[in-house]
């Protein structure tokens, strides 16, 4: 099923849910289930003005395309929509987009978890945090919790 | 050979990339960073944890023990914290 | 946190996944992970003409909202829109829609597979294929998997 | 009582719903569908296996070994298919 249609963007503008998620179904009746996953910036109990997405240009969609690959090879899937944003993202904002579109519903959520796992893990980007104090904050940590999501999809 | 750092490891060491040769004795990427840390006080700081800094060669994910014989650019940064 | 504003609806008319979408993380900047699925019909390699979901109406929604309201206790969710139509489908056309919010994505994921899963098994609706050559097809048999998938959330 | 049919046990008896009064030995659901069974052909074909038809008393999903007894609505059906 390595024929599905894989999108991968990266940008810094806001991306279109609404659209993304019209646009793996339209015009096919084999499709029986999509699922969607948006991850948005929290304002972290209004600490947090907004986060400062860095990447790394030349690899980042390579990382991503690898990723979005290998969802394909591993379930069945008829589409696949993977986008992530760079640069500064207010809270409230999107940061990450995946939409998996599958015969069953199985599948569609599996590929669309180990999507997110394996971005969250593989992806090169980075996350520092701009304060309402108008502090620069930290860079954000790595959590073990989101290797040990990945390591499930081991094999 | 290019050497590229992103996030904490390019702030701490002052800048996000360079062109470096280095010598014959560095054959791995954690020959590479063990390298770099003795360049000085900036880059020992970006390397103070070895283990906790990651690397890519020419854009692929690689491990400490990796050669890097051939790479035209390799990375070094944090674990990743998109999505 | 069954303080979160939870939207059940019962309905014979198409549902707006984008508003619904939209709707959930609105306004709000705590909401990090946003799971939606939507299960749409599927022509069946084109013998399928239709479904027509019967459901028990005084029952259904009722259901729909005991279903809710657990995902609700079990996960920390900002959110919850489950909304099931009744009546003809055709093919392409969507049939459910579960959307969640929550702070981190493993509790949005869970709630939206956990919702799914039940809605499956335990919500009052029956479907009816009527085939593309006129005639009435069979009611669509339940599976086994279908209640395999509902039981890894016994406690 | 009202006992209400979906799908195909409604397809099976040919009526959405009826109000009958069973006799006083029938205390249980499964006691129900056994007397209701009995009742004719129809009644006997949507009951064949009746391990399959599902239950619910006032809305809510009940067990075969559940009393009827203060049940205002009965309903019968097959295992559910939405989702």
């Amino acid at each position: 099923m390595a024929q599905a249609p894989l999108t991968v963007r990266i940008q810094a503008e806001p991306f279109d849910v609404a659209a993304e998620l019209a646009g793996i179904a339209a015009g096919r009746t084999d499709v029986g289930a999509v699922v969607s996953f948006t991850g948005l910036c929290r304002a972290e109990g209004g600490a947090l003005a907004a986060l400062e997405l860095e990447h790394y240009p030349g690899m980042a969609e390579e990382e991503m395309r690898r990723v979005a690959a290998e969802a394909a090879e591993r379930w069945p899937l008829q589409g696949l929509v993977a986008i992530h944003r760079h640069g500064k993202i207010a809270p409230g904002e999107p940061i990450v987009l995946v939409v998996t579109a599958s015969a069953h519903r199985a599948a569609a959520f599996e590929a669309a978890e180990f999507l997110m796992d394996y971005l969250k893990t593989r992806a090169p980007f980075w996350k520092k945090e701009h304060r309402v104090d108008g502090s620069q904050g930290d860079w954000v940590e790595a959590k073990d919790v989101d290797d040990k999501a990945a390591e499930r999809w081991a094999r | 050979m290019k050497i590229v750092y992103f996030a904490w490891v390019r702030e701490r060491i002052g800048k996000p990339e360079e062109e470096l040769t280095p010598p014959e004795n560095v054959r791995t990427v954690a020959d590479l960073a063990a390298w770099l840390a003795s360049l000085g006080e900036e880059y020992a700081y970006a390397f103070e944890n070895p283990t906790i800094v990651r690397a890519a060669i020419d854009r692929k994910h690689v491990k400490p023990e990796t050669p890097i014989a051939g790479a035209r650019e390799i990375a070094f940064f944090p674990p990743m914290t998109g999505g």
